[in-house]
C-alpha cells in the first residue's frame, strides 16, 4: 500500500503557518515518513502542471493556509479542492479570513492606492502600479489580479476541515495529521480545536472577579498589566469568545488574546458575542456614561474581528465609502 | 456679562405702544441684556392678515423667524402680545402642519432664505422669570415701590391657546414680579379677560364695556394703576377714559406697561420711561421711607 | 418550489379567521396555502374560530390522523390563547411545547388597512413560525407549590372585602394599611347612592369584622417595602411605622386623648379634610379599626421635628397608667412575611381641585371640594353634620355643584371618573336636604349607567334641583352688577349649552366634583410588585375584559379603584372576583411555571464569569470545583439576558434558544 | 413585485411591554405601518447582538428593539443590558457602512400602544427614505467576481490568458 499523498499550499497569509509545519520539528520526520509531500512550494519545488495531471481525489489531503485573496488563490484552492480527498483550512487567514480579512473594511481601488501611491514610504514621483501583464520577445508574463473581497476557504470551497490559529501550535497541528493517519475523524465541517472557550485553559482564570462593572477599558499598550485575568484589569481580552487549544500561549506570555482560534461552535458572530458579553457588564446606566466606558474601545472592529471578519455575519463593509 | 437676544418690536412698540419700548430697553439694560432689533422686520402678521388668511399671515412671521435664526442669538423676544403669538402660532404649525411648512418653506426659498425652527420665541416675561430670576431683578431695585397697588393684567394672547410660561387661567409671573419690585398686588380675577381688543374700533359699545369692566374692577379693588403687558390691552384701556367716562361716569385709573414700573424701581426716570405718553398719569409714588442718610 | 423534508417533523398549520376580525383584513385561505408549500408541512388550514372547541378538536383530530409532531396556529396574540391551544395540543398526545402561536390579529389585521400588505406580512410570520417550531424540542412544565397565605395590600373597601373572602374561605390573609386605621375614602362618606345607606353602616361592621377575624392579621399603620420570590413564594417585607402606642396594649379608652396637654384640638383632621381639628394623640375616627389610638410626631410636643425631647409633661402617658400602652421609644420594624399571592387594592387619589385656578379653589374660602362636601353633611363630621360655610356659622342659600372636575379634559384627566355624576346627585341631595338651599348642578353629560342610578336622576329632577348642561367656565368674585345680586357672591360663568347663551349664576357656596386619579405614589408600588400602569397611571390588567383582575405577574391581583375608576359597588364585586381568583390558585396547590428557563451546559462552559453578575436573581453561581458557571433553574425566571452574553455560545434558553430565533429571523425575512 | 419597494424591519419586542403595547394598539384599532415584523423574547436583555446582524444579513432594512422604560424592566435591568450593547453596536455598525437610523433601541411600555404605532411609522419613513440596505444582494454581487473567474478556469484559460482578462470587475458604485 502507497504512503497517503499531503500537499501543502499557501494563500493570503503572512507564511507564519508554514513556519508552524516546520516547528513539528523532529515530528516532521515521523510525519515525511509516514506520507508523501506531492506539494509544498515553501519547501520544495512542484509545478501547478504537475498536479492538475494528477488524478482527482488522488491526494489525501491538502494543509491550506491564507485566505482567499487573489485570482491566482482561488483557482489554486479549486483545483487542490478537485484533487484532494480532505481538504483542510489550516490557520486563521484560511479558517476566517484572518488579518487580511480585515482589508474588507476598504474598496479594493483605495488599497492599491494606498500602498502603491500615498504610502509614506514612497518617494514622491515613484509612484507606480505593478503591470497585470508584460510582454517581452513575445511571450506575455502575467500577474494575477486583486479581488474585491478577501474570502476565507470555504466561501470559495467546500472545507472538511479546520485547524484554527494565527498559527496554528505544533500541538493542534499534530493532532489534526494524527486524526488524519489513524483515520479517526471527527464529523465533517469540524474545528480541530476543544469546542469551549480559551478561559478554561488560562493560568489567570482564578484571578477573575464574580462582578465585572466596567468603568474603563485599556489597550495592551495604555496600561502595565499584571498577573491577574486582563478583563480584570480592564484590558478587553477575547478569551471568553475564543476556542482554546494553543494552552493560552499568549496570555501566559502577558498578551491579552485577540481572538485567532475563533469562535467556539455555538456562535456565529464572534465579534458580536464579545461585545455583547462586554457591555452587558458595564457599571454604567446612563447613555453618556455607558458612551465614557466604552470610548475605551476606539475600533470595535479591528478590536473584536481582527482575524474573524470575513467570517463574521456581515463579512465585509456594507456601503463602501464613494471613492475619494 | 451680557446675554443678547434677538429683538421683534413690531408696529406697536414703534408706534401707539412705543412707551412700552422706551421702559423696555432701559430695563433690560439695566439686567444686563442686550436686544438687537432685527434688521428690515416686517409685520408680524397679526390682525388683518390673520383675519383674512392664517397661511399668509405665517409666511409674514416665518420671515421675522428666519432673520431671527441668521441673527444667531438663542431666543427672539417679542414683547407685544400679538406679536408672540402669531410667531409661536407660525412655530407651531410649522412644527405639526407638513401643508403648511411646504408653503412657508417655498416662500422663503423665494427670497433665499430657510428656517430650521430652532429659535424660541419669547416674551419678556417669561425671560425676565425664568431666564434672569427675581434674585438678580431684586439685586437692582434701587427705589421699592412700597404701598403701590397694582391690578396686574395679562390680557388674554400671551396665555391662549399656548400657555407654555404661565397659567392660562390664572397667570401669575407678572404677580410675582412686581411684587419683587416692591408693589402690592391686589387679587384681580379678571386677569385675562378680554380688554375690547379691536372691537372699540369697529364695534365700539361691547368694545368700551369690556374695558370699563376692568378698569371698574381694578378701582374697586383699590389698584393705584393697572399693569399690562400688551400695547392694544393698554391702548382700550387708557385711551377711552373719555368714552368712558360719557357712558358710565369716570373711571380713572392710570395703565401701564410692567416695564415702566420696573424702570421706576430701578431708578430710571418718568420721562425716560414714556410715562408721560399715558392719557391718565400716575399719581407720585408713595415717598420711599427715608433710607440712612 | 420543492419542499424538503429531510426530517422526520410533520406541521400542521391553521390560520383563524377569528370571525370577520382576521378575515376581514388578512386573506385566511391563501395564507393556508402558502404555509402548505414550506418545509415540512403536512397539513395547512384555516378555519373559522380556532379557539372555539371545535377548531380545538379539529387540531387533535389531525394530529391523530396525519400524524402531526407540531402545530402553528396563526390567530390572535400569544398573551391570550397560547394556553389554550397548547392545551389542545397536549389534549391531542403531543408535547404542548411542540407548538408556535402567530400573532395575525392584534399585530397585524387589527392595525393595518391594506389587504395585500396585511396578507404577506401573515404569511411572513407563518413562515416564520413554521421554521422555528421544527426546532421545538419537548418541555417539562415545572410545578411549584404555592404557601396557602395570602397578602392583600390597601385597606379601602376593596382590601376589606377581599381579605374577608379569603378569610371566610379558611386561609390566612395579612391586610396592610398604611393609614392607622382600614376603611379608605369609604369611610368618609356620609351616604352612598343610589341608596342612600348610611357609608358607616354598612362598612363599620365589616371593619371590625377584619380586626377580629382569626384569619387576618391587621398591618395598620404599616406599608410593604419589598418583594422577593415568584408566585406561591413570595417574601414580603413590610414597615411597620412607629404609632408611639403599644397596639396590643391600647384598649381604645381615649383616656391619653381627653388628658392630652393641648386642652382643645388644634391640628389639621386629616380625616376631616382639615376641616376639624384633632389633638397630637388621637383616633381618627370614632368607628376606626384597630381601636387604638396613635401620636403624631409632628405636632406631639414630645417631639421636635419628629425627634423625641422630651419636652412635654406626658400627661398622655399618666392617663394610661397601668395599661403602658404608650411608647416614645417606639421605632420603626420591619416584618417578614412568606405569601403565596397578593391582592393590591390601593385605591385612588381625588383630583387636585387647584389644579384648575379658573374653579378657584384654594382663594376662594367657600369653594369645596365633594369630599369636604362629604365630611360637612356627615353627622359625624366636624360640624356635626350641620352645613356651614368657613365663618363657621352661615348656611349657604344657593350651591353650585360643578361636575367633571379634572375629568374628561385634554389638559387633565381625559378619563371620566364614573362616579362623580351620581355622588353630585346625591350631594345635591343631602345638601338640599340639610339646607333648603337652591341647588344648581353644572354637567356635560350626565352619565348615570347603572341599577337605579337613572332612577335617581329622575327623583332629583322632582326635588328641584336645577341641572344645567354646560362646562362651567369660571368661578369668580366680580361682580358685575349690583342689579342681579352678585355682590359678596361666588359667580359661576357657564355657557348653558341647552338654553343657548353664557350664563352668569351668583352662589354662596360652591362644590367642585373632583375626578379619579391614580395615587401619586403608583408608579413606586407598581415597581415594588412589578405590575404596570396604563397610561392614565392606573395598574394595568393582564386583559380588559377576560383577566381584568390579574396583572402581568403571576399570582398577582388588582382591584378597586387602583385599577381604574370605578363605584363601591363595583370595587366590591372586582374586589371577590379577585380574591376568588387568589384562592383558585391556593386550592390548585401549585403553579405550573412556563420552562422559559435558562441552562448552561457544562462541558461547554469556559467559566470565564461574565454571566454571574447579570443575573437579577443570582440564579447563577460557580461552582468554584470545576470552574464552572451553574444555573439553578428554580431561581432563573427566563429573562435570557444571560444567553444573549454568553461569550461563547454556552447558555441555552428553553423556548427561546438561539436556533429557535434564528429560524424565526429567517422566516420573516426569507423571500418567496 | 411591481410596486413601491417597501422597507423590511424585523422587531425584536419584550413580552411584557413592548410586545403588550403592540397588542394593546391591535386592540385600540390604530393603524400603523405593515412593514415590521414582531420577533417575541422575554426580555430586551435577550437581545444577542447577532441576532440584529443575522437580520440585516438576511435582508432587513432595519431593526427595532422595544424594551421596558429604565428602572421598569420585568426582571430588573435587562434593558439596562441591552441598551449597553445596542450602544456599541450602533457605533461598530457605523464603522462597517450602515447608517445609524437603521437600528433603534425604544422604550415602550405596556400602556404605549401609540408610542408602538409612532416608532413604527417614523421608523418606516426614515428607512423609506434612506432606501433598501440589501444585504443578501450585496452578498451576490459581491461572489459575482467569484462565478466568473470559475467560468474562466472551466474554460481552462485562467493563468494561461493575461489576468486583464479575468480580472475581477470593478465592483459597482456604492450607494
Amino acid at each position: 500500500m502507497s504512503k497517503p499523498k499531503v500537499a501543502f499550499y499557501w494563500c493570503a497569509s503572512c507564511g507564519g503557518c508554514e513556519e508552524t509545519v516546520v516547528d513539528l520539528a523532529e515530528d516532521i520526520l515521523g510525519v515525511v515518513e509516514k506520507v508523501d509531500i506531492v506539494l509544498w512550494p515553501v519547501a520544495m519545488d512542484f509545478k501547478y502542471k504537475d498536479i492538475e495531471a494528477m488524478p482527482d481525489k488522488s491526494i489525501t489531503a491538502t494543509f491550506l493556509n491564507g485566505a482567499i485573496r487573489m485570482t491566482e488563490q482561488e483557482e489554486m484552492a479549486r483545483l487542490l479542492r478537485r484533487k484532494s480527498v480532505y481538504l483542510i483550512a489550516y490557520g486563521s487567514c484560511a479558517h476566517l479570513g484572518g488579518i487580511p480579512g480585515l482589508a474588507n473594511q476598504f474598496p479594493r481601488e483605495q488599497i492599491l492606492k494606498f500602498n502603491y501611491e500615498d504610502a509614506p514610504t514612497i518617494p514622491k514621483g515613484e509612484q507606480t502600479r505593478p503591470l497585470t501583464a508584460f510582454t517581452e520577445e513575445g511571450r506575455t508574463t502575467t500577474l494575477p489580479a486583486l479581488h474585491n473581497v478577501v474570502r476565507t476557504l470555504d466561501q470559495v470551497v467546500d472545507v472538511d476541515y479546520y485547524v484554527p490559529g494565527c498559527p496554528p501550535t505544533p500541538k493542534i497541528t499534530r493532532a489534526a495529521v494524527d486524526a488524519l493517519l489513524s483515520g479517526k475523524l471527527p464529523p465533517k465541517g469540524s474545528v480541530i480545536a476543544p469546542d469551549h472557550a480559551l478561559c478554561d485553559e488560562c493560568s489567570r482564570k482564578d484571578t477573575k472577579p464574580d462582578k465585572w462593572d466596567f468603568v474603563e477599558f485599556k489597550r495592551p499598550h495604555q496600561k502595565l498589566m499584571d498577573e491577574k485575568c486582563f478583563l480584570a484589569q480592564g484590558v478587553v481580552c477575547m478569551g471568553p469568545a475564543t476556542r482554546a487549544g494553543c494552552d493560552a500561549v499568549c496570555t501566559e506570555g502577558g498578551m491579552p488574546c485577540t481572538g485567532c482560534f475563533g469562535p467556539t461552535s455555538r456562535v456565529r458572530d464572534q465579534g458580536a458575542k464579545i461585545l455583547s458579553s462586554l457591555c452587558s457588564n458595564l457599571a454604567a446606566k446612563e447613555e453618556d456614561e455607558i458612551e465614557a466606558t466604552l470610548a475605551g474601545i476606539p475600533d470595535p472592529v479591528g478590536t473584536f474581528y481582527r482575524y474573524g471578519l470575513a467570517k463574521s455575519i456581515l463579512r465585509r463593509k456594507i456601503n463602501l465609502p464613494a471613492k475619494s | 456679562m451680557t446675554t443678547k437676544y434677538s429683538y421683534f418690536p413690531g408696529c406697536s412698540l414703534k408706534g401707539i405702544g412705543r412707551a412700552y419700548e422706551e421702559s423696555l430697553l432701559p430695563v433690560f439694560r439695566a439686567l444686563g441684556c442686550e436686544l438687537e432689533e432685527l434688521e428690515d422686520w416686517n409685520c408680524c402678521g397679526a390682525t388683518a392678515y390673520m383675519a383674512v388668511d392664517e397661511v399668509k399671515a405665517c409666511v409674514l412671521a416665518s420671515r421675522n423667524l428666519a432673520m431671527a435664526e441668521q441673527l444667531g442669538h438663542k431666543e427672539l423676544l417679542a414683547p407685544c402680545s400679538a406679536c408672540y403669538l402669531v410667531l409661536n402660532k407660525t412655530k407651531h404649525y410649522l412644527e405639526d402642519s407638513p401643508a403648511v411648512r411646504g408653503v412657508i418653506q417655498k416662500a422663503l426659498a423665494e427670497v433665499n432664505m430657510t428656517y430650521s425652527g430652532q429659535t424660541p420665541v419669547k416674551h419678556p416675561l417669561d425671560v425676565m422669570i425664568n431666564n434672569i430670576g427675581l434674585d438678580e431683578i431684586k439685586k437692582r431695585v434701587k427705589r421699592p415701590l412700597t404701598g403701590l397697588k397694582v391690578a396686574p393684567y395679562y390680557g388674554c394672547q400671551i396665555v391662549r391657546p399656548y400657555a407654555t410660561f404661565d397659567d392660562q387661567h390664572d397667570p401669575v409671573t407678572m404677580d410675582r414680579l412686581l411684587e419683587a419690585i416692591g408693589c402690592e398686588i391686589v387679587r384681580f380675577p379678571l386677569k385675562t379677560r378680554c380688554c375690547g381688543a379691536s372691537l372699540t374700533g369697529t364695534l365700539p359699545e361691547p368694545g368700551l364695556l369690556c374695558a370699563k369692566i376692568i378698569l371698574a374692577e381694578a378701582l374697586k379693588r383699590g389698584a393705584d394703576v393697572i399693569a399690562t403687558v400688551c400695547p392694544l390691552c393698554q391702548f382700550n384701556l387708557d385711551g377711552y377714559h373719555h368714552n368712558i367716562e360719557k357712558k358710565w361716569g369716570p373711571h380713572r385709573i392710570p395703565t401701564v406697561y410692567f416695564t415702566q414700573l420696573m424702570g421706576l424701581a430701578f431708578g430710571l426716570g418718568e420721562r425716560e420711561l414714556g410715562l408721560h405718553r399715558g392719557f391718565i398719569p400716575m399719581k407720585p409714588l408713595p415717598a420711599p421711607a427715608a433710607a440712612g442718610a | 418550489m420543492d419542499k424538503p423534508s429531510k426530517s422526520n417533523i410533520r406541521i400542521g398549520f391553521y390560520v383563524c379567521h377569528c370571525g370577520s376580525n382576521i378575515a376581514a383584513m388578512v386573506d385566511c385561505p391563501a395564507v393556508a396555502k402558502y404555509v402548505e408549500t414550506l418545509p415540512n408541512v403536512v397539513l395547512s388550514r384555516d378555519y373559522k374560530y380556532m379557539c372555539s372547541d371545535p377548531g380545538q378538536e379539529l387540531i387533535q383530530k389531525d394530529i391523530a390522523e396525519f400524524k402531526l409532531n407540531r402545530v402553528v396556529v396563526a390567530s390572535c396574540s400569544p398573551l391570550l390563547h397560547e394556553h389554550t391551544f397548547r392545551g389542545a395540543v397536549e389534549a391531542g398526545g403531543l408535547n404542548p411545547f411542540f407548538f408556535q402561536m402567530v400573532n395575525i390579529r392584534e399585530h397585524d389585521s387589527w392595525v393595518h388597512t391594506d389587504k395585500a400588505e396585511a396578507t404577506a406580512k401573515a404569511k411572513e410570520l407563518a413562515r416564520a413560525a413554521v421554521l422555528r417550531v421544527a426546532q421545538h424540542k419537548a418541555l417539562e412544565v415545572k410545578k411549584v407549590p404555592i404557601h396557602p397565605d395570602a397578602l392583600v395590600v390597601g385597606g379601602g373597601i376593596a382590601g376589606i372585602h377581599a381579605a374577608m373572602t379569603l378569610a371566610n374561605a379558611g386561609k390566612k390573609v395579612f391586610l396592610v394599611e398604611r393609614e392607622p386605621s382600614i376603611g379608605g375614602h369609604m369611610a368618609k362618606f356620609d351616604k352612598t347612592f343610589p341608596t342612600l345607606d348610611c357609608a358607616a353602616c354598612i362598612l363599620t361592621p365589616k371593619m371590625s369584622a377584619v380586626g377580629t377575624h382569626p384569619n387576618i392579621t391587621l398591618l395598620s399603620y404599616s406599608e410593604v417595602t419589598k418583594l422577593d420570590g415568584y408566585v406561591g413564594n413570595y417574601t414580603v417585607t413590610v414597615k411597620r411605622k412607629p404609632r408611639y402606642i403599644i397596639e396590643d396594649k391600647c384598649t381604645g379608652c381615649q383616656d391619653c386623648i381627653v388628658n392630652c396637654v393641648y386642652k382643645e384640638p388644634k391640628f389639621r383632621d386629616e380625616f376631616n379634610e382639615g376641616l376639624g381639628k384633632r389633638k397630637p394623640v388621637y383616633i381618627p375616627f370614632p368607628q376606626a379599626t384597630p381601636q387604638v389610638v396613635a401620636i403624631d410626631p409632628k405636632t406631639c410636643l414630645n417631639f421636635r421635628n419628629g425627634e423625641l425631647t422630651n419636652k412635654c409633661k406626658k400627661s398622655c402617658v399618666t392617663a394610661c397608667g397601668e395599661k403602658q400602652a404608650i411608647d416614645f421609644n417606639q421605632q420603626e420594624t420591619f416584618l417578614d412575611l412568606k405569601v403565596g399571592t397578593i391582592i393590591i387594592t390601593t385605591g385612588f387619589q381625588t383630583f387636585d381641585a387647584k389644579r384648575m385656578p379658573q374653579y378657584g379653589y384654594g382663594k376662594y374660602p367657600n369653594v369645596y371640594t365633594a369630599l369636604e362636601i362629604e365630611r360637612l353633611v356627615n353627622t359625624s363630621g366636624p360640624t356635626g353634620g350641620h352645613v356651614v360655610m368657613r365663618d363657621g356659622k352661615t348656611e349657604p342659600k344657593s350651591i353650585g355643584i360643578i361636575h367633571c372636575v379634572g375629568s374628561r379634559d385634554k389638559k387633565t384627566n381625559r378619563w371620566c371618573s364614573r362616579v362623580c355624576c351620581m355622588y353630585s346627585m346625591k350631594l345635591a341631595h343631602l345638601l338640599k336636604e340639610h339646607t333648603g338651599a337652591e341647588v344648581y348642578s353644572f354637567y356635560i353629560d350626565m352619565r348615570t349607567p347603572g341599577k337605579g342610578y337613572e332612577e335617581f336622576y329622575d327623583k332629583l329632577l322632582e326635588e328641584g334641583v336645577h341641572f344645567i348642561r354646560g362646562r362651567v367656565g369660571e368661578v369668580t368674585d366680580w361682580a358685575m352688577s349690583k342689579e342681579e345680586m352678585e355682590e359678596g357672591k361666588l359667580i359661576i360663568r357657564v355657557e348653558d349649552t341647552l338654553a343657548g347663551y353664557v350664563r352668569r349664576i351668583p352662589f354662596d357656596m360652591v362644590v367642585l366634583a373632583t375626578g379619579m386619579e391614580a395615587q401619586s405614589d403608583a408608579q413606586d408600588v407598581r415597581r415594588l410588585f412589578n405590575m404596570s400602569c396604563g397610561s392614565e397611571g392606573f395598574f394595568l390588567e393582564r386583559h380588559p375584559k377576560l383577566a381584568p383582575v390579574s396583572t402581568f405577574t403571576e399570582g398577582i391581583f388588582i382591584a378597586g379603584a387602583c385599577q381604574g375608576p370605578r363605584d363601591i359597588p363595583d370595587t366590591v364585586a372586582q374586589a371577590g372576583a379577585a380574591a376568588a381568583e387568589a384562592l383558585a390558585l391556593i386550592d390548585k396547590g401549585h403553579i405550573e411555571q412556563e420552562p422559559n428557563t435558562a441552562y448552561i451546559i457544562e462541558e461547554e462552559c469556559c467559566g470565564c464569569k461574565s454571566c454571574l453578575p447579570l443575573c437579577p436573581y443570582t440564579a447563577i453561581t460557580f461552582d468554584t470545583g470545576k470552574k464552572k458557571a451553574v444555573i439553578n433553574e428554580a431561581l432563573c425566571k427566563g429573562c435570557g439576558t444571560c444567553v444573549a452574553a454568553c461569550p461563547s455560545g454556552s447558555i441555552v434558553q428553553n423556548l427561546f434558544d438561539d436556533d429557535e430565533i434564528f429560524s424565526e429571523i429567517q422566516g420573516v425575512l426569507a423571500h418567496e | 413585485m411591481s410596486e413601491q419597494w417597501q422597507p423590511r424591519i424585523v422587531a425584536f419586542f419584550c413580552n411584557w411591554c413592548t410586545y403588550t403595547a403592540a397588542d394593546l394598539a391591535g386592540v385600540s384599532r390604530l393603524k400603523y405601518a405593515a412593514n415590521t415584523r414582531v420577533i417575541r423574547l422575554m426580555c430586551s436583555g435577550r437581545v444577542d447582538p447577532q441576532f440584529i446582524l443575522d437580520a440585516l444579513a438576511k435582508g432587513a432594512d432595519a431593526v427595532l428593539i422595544g424594551g421596558c422604560h429604565p428602572f421598569d424592566c420585568h426582571y430588573a435591568e435587562g434593558n439596562y443590558k441591552c441598551l449597553r450593547r445596542f450602544q456599541l453596536l450602533k457605533r461598530m455598525l457605523k464603522d462597517m457602512g450602515i447608517e445609524e437610523q437603521r437600528v433603534r433601541l425604544e422604550w415602550i411600555s405596556a400602556a404605549e400602544g401609540e408610542k408602538v404605532k409612532r416608532v413604527i411609522n417614523e421608523m418606516t419613513e426614515t428607512i423609506r427614505a434612506l432606501g433598501p440596505l440589501g444585504i443578501p444582494q450585496k452578498f451576490a454581487a459581491w461572489d459575482q467576481e467569484m462565478e466568473a473567474f470559475a467560468a474562466h478556469v472551466e474554460a481552462g484559460e485562467a493563468l494561461k490568458t493575461p489576468c486583464s482578462a479575468h480580472a475581477p470587475q470593478q465592483e459597482p458604485a456604492h450607494v
